[in-house]
């Protein structure tokens, strides 16, 4: 297992540098002059141009800018941002945790409700709840989730006025950011009414997120299920005399679950692209609103490091998922 | 007489990928084998899983080659790892595998499977290609109008003789026959052996006969090699390695084919009886 | 005294293109301390039968029977939970490919003490020690450390004997072994049959052994059953079918053994047996 | 063997594996439903120009934000009433359809087209040449990927060509992906030795005896990935980052209705609305595929 776990972790090296030379090589490759681009200034006289590539360190061989950019990346510095000046990553930090908050609901919506309703289809496979829970299922797989969230907003903000239409908690409440989660810090700042605010600021963007995860999760896990009930080894529980529900609840979803978990890990990715979309129409201050302003701002120091690091997370977790999938697959545990 | 294929001093080496932490390990599939056919004779190679007679016959096939040791057609050193066979080798060793619903392309129709080998490796032109692959579809006992039919229109004991019809579209002299009848049912094995037969006298051809069954090697073989953990144990006559097995593994493997003679089974059903009376008393 | 009788077993499966009759009004009975063997090629729906039996064909299949008895109790008209108590504890099954049967996601150990526990009810110590008791029992080396064991990290044979103890665990009366050994080399099979034939006599159980292989007739059965595209063709003690086989198709299977060549040909079903002809 | 054969010619042949495709495709109703709005959605597209009242980008001043005819101060004229500036939404929708098959099919060929190849090459060589493709696509696959289209159609310039290589750049790795597996699952079976023992070359294997048995993976993540082009290309066009106004494309139509959410529903629901409707038609045919062509669904 440790050499499972280390062997994948060294996989990680060429893909992490693979990802570095993407992020490094965007700035180049983008039409323009990237010391401008960079620098964020323009029509600029020679000495100016000249200056600006010295500091930015264009006036370098490439690899020698390539071996700088990664050293600079090792030592925390990404870069300012063109518009507020500010570190990038100090903005990352800022903006991430409503990201997770969001992303985090949104994958336990997923999960909650897609597992067991998978589960229950392919159990009464071609009963009612199968077929209407499929379908649903297939239209949320193919929900534009930009519209499905407007829809959400004239419904549930425009007609019944039960939630906000935009941002994390209601003006009304001022408290420190302690852990950047709306949610814990709403609590620990004891003001009433301050945690259902950020719950009802939560709820809408998290089921809008929730939506594409949720159907590829419910359709996955039926599928996984109906596969696994084919097996010998199900027979055999069923030889065995062994009650139904452990039949399904032991013997069966215990495999099923082994593409079940890649696939929710895979889920990942998807949330940080809804996310772009999400946090755009409910007016979400987190980095995918972050990333898709700034590369209409032309931010691009800024979109250049968010690149790096929502791939770099993305790996992360797929790392997760991965050892997961070790952990619950006796076949490459024990080997 | 030259033999058509000879092997000398056979050995493969499977190298097992390292991990990252691990060095890769070579665990040796053959250690070693000699072995000779002659013309229009069957030579059976009999074992069981793991004991590398599938990794000989590839190499006989002319599909992997030998990590080391020598294989020899009609006469003449082949090696496949310097130059690929070419028509000419194609031509004169074949092979047939072990199971019919494997080895057909499910999207190629029978004809093309039959006129494939032909397209490969020969001139010959397109009508006389058809021609020939109707006509050995009729050989094999196939009608002629198979040709246009998909595989899977096919039972197991067809598509086993459209395997054999391919394999001698280039009249070859050698045919290998891995595990050719394991996979078929009872009755349709003894159609595909005595198939094998008439084909084996009419058309001369060698074969390398590959087996996990006694009782199919004592029906179909000249000559008997048994191969365990890739050594050849024993070798020799079909008469003198049935009539007097000498290594104990092939003892052990006599003992284990089931009898079904009718002796083994009234004994059998004594024994049983007695051990009964003895248990009540 | 048959332990269980079958009377015009029907089993018929929906499928896409129309229904298909895999069991068509067969009879089946076996005695008490009765190995009886079901013989058959592939689609002769020898296996299909005893799934019934087991209740372990799928939703497709329809099961009419005129009567279908274990112990003079009629398995039709019992309840799921009644059926059940039988299912693995008085009946059980092993199955052709043992890796397969196993689940890879949880040690043998766990597996067959499962069984322990939730059909005898026997805590979880008692449970472990009488694990490696019928690993013993089966043949099973060092089963304290086999009982860790993930299916994959063992053998076939191994995997198959681990299945006959999941079998015996709870003394059954009646065992089914579909196919056990066609997976197997030739010599595994002789000592996993040996083992079942020995475990028949030690616990006096009925043993049914399905199969295709005339060879592992010879070897182990009493009795006979000889079944052919759904249909009973012959039943017979085991010595009579070989010496005088009464139906053509029995006759044509005997003699297409290659053991008993006489002469350059093999004699195929069709020299004895108009078949029906296939679709 | 007793055979009784029935003489069948080669068209009969094709008609029967063409009826048991279609057997097994309309056992699913969903799949049918799906093929029937797909081929409506064609036809809309084809004759975009006779089928619309208006011309797409043609502006009525005097019929600012008109509900739909139904509603209250709707016009018989403007079906599904007006947008901000006062064109026909049904036009723009009709001839919506027109992008969204074009972006379909251009997005599909070319992530088709390159995954194949890349796939055959890596799953059949296997070795270091494998080992640096799968890399590779790991690598884009690390990417979300609308933050990838996005990034790409920032460094390429905002436009529906742009985004449309975009987006096929990013599906690319999927195809890939796909064909390397069912490249291994095949080179593993019987029929590619038995076609390496015929004689057969490289090429040959990889194009003729290996490729058309790894078509149905294939051609059922065509479909998947036909509805998820159309969805991705709306979202950018939503995010102003695909096709530009005025063009009449649903995700862009959608953009520039945003502000009107709360005032003029219409405006937002339609255009969704056709995009919901052609990713699920395309879905439940691509669902129908699946069973139709999975021999291992086939069985059961």
């Amino acid at each position: 297992m440790v050499r499972f776990i280390l062997s994948k972790l060294l996989f990680l090296i060429p893909t992490f540098l693979g990802i570095t030379i993407i992020a490094f090589g965007f700035v180049r490759i983008l039409p323009g002059d990237p010391v401008l681009l960079m620098a964020g200034e323009r029509g600029v006289t020679p000495e100016r141009h000249a200056e600006l590539s010295a500091q930015l360190g264009f006036d370098r061989p490439l690899v020698m800018q390539y071996l700088e950019f990664l050293n600079r990346l090792f030592h925390g510095d990404l870069g300012n941002s063109l518009v507020t000046k500010k570190p990038v990553l100090t903005e990352f930090l800022a903006l991430f945790p409503a990201t997770v908050e969001l992303a985090l609901f949104a994958i336990i919506i997923a999960t909650v409700i897609g597992v067991p309703v998978g589960v229950l289809a392919a159990i009464k496979r071609g009963s009612w709840f199968d077929q209407v829970s499929m379908t649903a299922a297939l239209v949320g797989f193919s929900m534009p989730i930009f519209w499905w969230g407007l829809l959400l907003i004239i419904f549930f903000s425009g007609i019944l006025g039960w939630t906000p239409v935009s941002g994390r908690i209601d003006l009304l409440y001022y408290f420190p950011d302690a852990t950047g989660f709306m949610l814990i810090d709403s609590l620990m700042s004891g003001q009433e009414g301050a945690f259902t605010s950020a719950v009802s600021h939560l709820i809408l963007p998290s089921v809008v997120l929730a939506t594409i995860p949720l159907a590829v999760i419910a359709r996955q896990t039926r599928s996984a299920m109906l596969e696994v009930m084919g097996e010998d080894y199900v027979r055999t529980a069923r030889a065995k005399g062994m009650p139904q529900r452990r039949v399904i609840g032991v013997h069966a979803l215990r495999n099923a679950m082994i593409p079940v978990v890649t696939t929710i890990g895979l889920q990942i990715g998807v949330l940080m692209a809804g996310a772009i979309l999400t946090e755009t129409i409910f007016s979400w201050p987190g980095i995918g609103k972050w990333m898709i302003d700034s590369i209409s701002r032309r931010d691009y120091p800024v979109v250049q490091s968010g690149l790096l690091l929502i791939a770099g997370m993305v790996m992360v977790v797929n790392l997760l998922v991965d050892l997961t999938y070790g952990l619950i697959n006796p076949r490459i545990r024990a080997s | 007489m030259t033999p058509v294929v000879e092997g000398r001093a056979i050995t493969r080496d499977y190298h097992a990928a390292g991990g990252m932490f691990s060095k890769g390990s070579t665990v040796r599939a053959l250690k070693g084998v000699d072995f000779q056919v002659q013309k229009g004779k069957t030579l059976a190679i009999v074992g069981e899983s793991g004991s590398g007679k599938s990794t000989l016959a590839r190499i006989i096939a002319l599909i992997d080659p030998p990590s080391s040791g020598e294989i020899l057609i009609e006469g003449k050193p082949v090696d496949i790892a310097a130059r690929r066979p070419g028509p000419e080798m194609r031509s004169k060793v074949q092979m047939v595998f072990q199971n019919p619903y494997g080895s057909l392309n499910p999207r190629q129709k029978v004809g093309d499977v039959l006129m494939e080998p032909l397209i490969i490796n020969t001139k010959v032109p397109a009508a006389e290609r058809r021609e020939r692959a109707q006509a050995m579809l009729q050989k094999v006992g196939l009608q002629p109008e198979h040709f246009n039919r998909y595989p899977h229109m096919f039972s197991g004991g067809q598509r086993q003789r459209i395997a054999i019809a391919r394999a001698l579209m280039l009249n070859p002299s050698l045919l290998v026959l891995d595990e050719p009848v394991s996979a078929l049912d009872l009755s349709v094995q003894a159609q595909v052996l005595n198939l094998l037969a008439d084909l084996q006298d009419e058309l001369g051809l060698t074969y390398v006969f590959v087996s996990h069954d006694l009782s199919v090697v004592r029906y179909i073989a000249d000559d008997v090699m048994v191969i365990s953990k890739g050594e050849a144990v024993e070798q020799g006559s079909r008469e003198e390695l049935f009539s007097n097995p000498r290594h104990p593994y092939t003892q052990q493997l006599f003992a284990a084919t089931p009898a079904t003679d009718l002796d083994a089974i009234r004994a059998r059903v004594e024994r049983r009886k007695a051990a009964r009376l003895a248990a009540e008393a | 005294m048959a332990i269980l009788n079958i009377r015009n077993l029907t089993v018929t499966f929906a499928t896409a293109t129309g229904s298909f009759t895999a069991v068509n009004g067969i009879d089946v009975h076996v005695d008490r301390h009765e190995v009886l063997a079901i013989v058959g090629e592939s689609g002769s729906g020898k296996s299909v039968s005893m799934l019934a039996v087991m209740g372990l064909l799928p939703d497709t299949a329809t099961v009419t029977a005129d009567e279908m008895t274990y112990d003079g109790r009629d398995l039709l008209k019992m309840s799921p939970a009644e059926r059940r108590k039988l299912i693995g504890r008085e009946i059980t099954m092993i199955f052709q490919e043992p890796v397969a049967s196993l689940n890879p996601s949880f040690t043998v150990g766990f597996q067959i003490e499962e069984v322990l526990r939730i059909n005898l009810g026997l805590s979880g110590r008692a449970a472990h020690d009488r694990a490696v008791e019928l690993f013993t029992a089966v043949g099973i080396p060092d089963p304290e450390a086999k009982l860790k064991a993930y299916p994959h990290q063992m053998s076939g044979g191994q995997c198959q004997r681990v299945m006959i103890a999941i079998a015996i665990a709870s003394e059954p009366r009646l065992l089914i072994a579909d196919e056990p050994t066609t997976a197997l080399d030739v010599t595994i099979q002789k000592q996993i049959l040996d083992l079942l034939m020995k475990l028949q006599e030690d616990y006096g159980m009925a043993l049914i052994l399905i199969t295709h292989d005339m060879g592992v007739v010879a070897e182990t059965a009493d009795r006979v059953v000889v079944q052919y595209k759904g249909r009973k063709m012959e039943e017979a003690d085991v010595l009579s079918l070989f010496e005088a086989p009464q139906s053509p198709y029995t006759r044509a299977l005997l003699s297409a053994l290659p053991e008993h060549a006489t002469g350059d040909r093999l004699p195929t079903v069709s020299d004895f047996f108009q078949e029906e002809p296939v679709r | 063997m007793s055979d009784t054969t029935v003489k069948l010619s080669d068209a009969a042949i094709r008609r029967r594996m063409l009826a048991e495709f279609w057997f097994y495709f309309s056992q699913n109703r969903g799949a049918v439903a799906g093929l029937v709005v797909f081929a409506l959605l064609v036809v809309v597209a084809i004759f975009a120009p006779l089928l619309a009242p208006h011309g797409a980008a043609t502006q009525y001043r005097d019929a600012l934000l008109l509900p739909p005819v139904w509603q209250e101060g709707g016009n018989s004229r403007f079906l599904l009433g007006t947008d901000a500036v006062g064109r026909d939404m049904l036009s723009r929708l009709i001839y919506g359809a027109q992008y969204s098959l074009f972006i379909g099919i251009v997005v599909v060929s070319i992530a088709l087209v390159g995954g194949i190849i890349i796939g055959l090459v890596a799953g059949f060589f296997r070795g270091w040449v494998d080992a640096i493709i799968m890399r590779v696509m790991d690598l884009i696959l690390a990417f979300p990927s609308l933050l990838l289209a996005l990034v790409l159609v920032a460094v390429l310039g905002p436009g529906l060509t742009n985004a449309m290589i975009a987006i096929a750049i990013v599906y690319q790795p999927h195809f890939a992906r796909l064909t390397r597996a069912a490249v291994m699952g095949e080179m593993e079976r019987e029929y590619v030795t038995a076609a390496r023992v015929a004689g057969a070359g490289n090429m040959r294997l990889m194009f003729k005896t290996i490729l058309p048995n790894c078509l149905a993976p294939l051609i059922v993540q065509a479909t998947l990935s036909f509805s998820s082009a159309v969805l991705d290309s709306a979202a950018l066009g939503f995010l102003g980052m695909g096709a530009q106004p005025p063009t009449p494309e649903w995700g862009t139509m959608l953009a520039e209705a945003r502000e009107f959410i709360l005032r003029a529903w219409w405006v937002v629901t339609f255009p969704g609305l056709a995009i919901l409707t052609s990713v699920l038609a395309i879905n439940l045919m691509g669902d129908g595929l699946r069973d139709a062509l999975d021999p291992k669904l086939k069985r059961s």
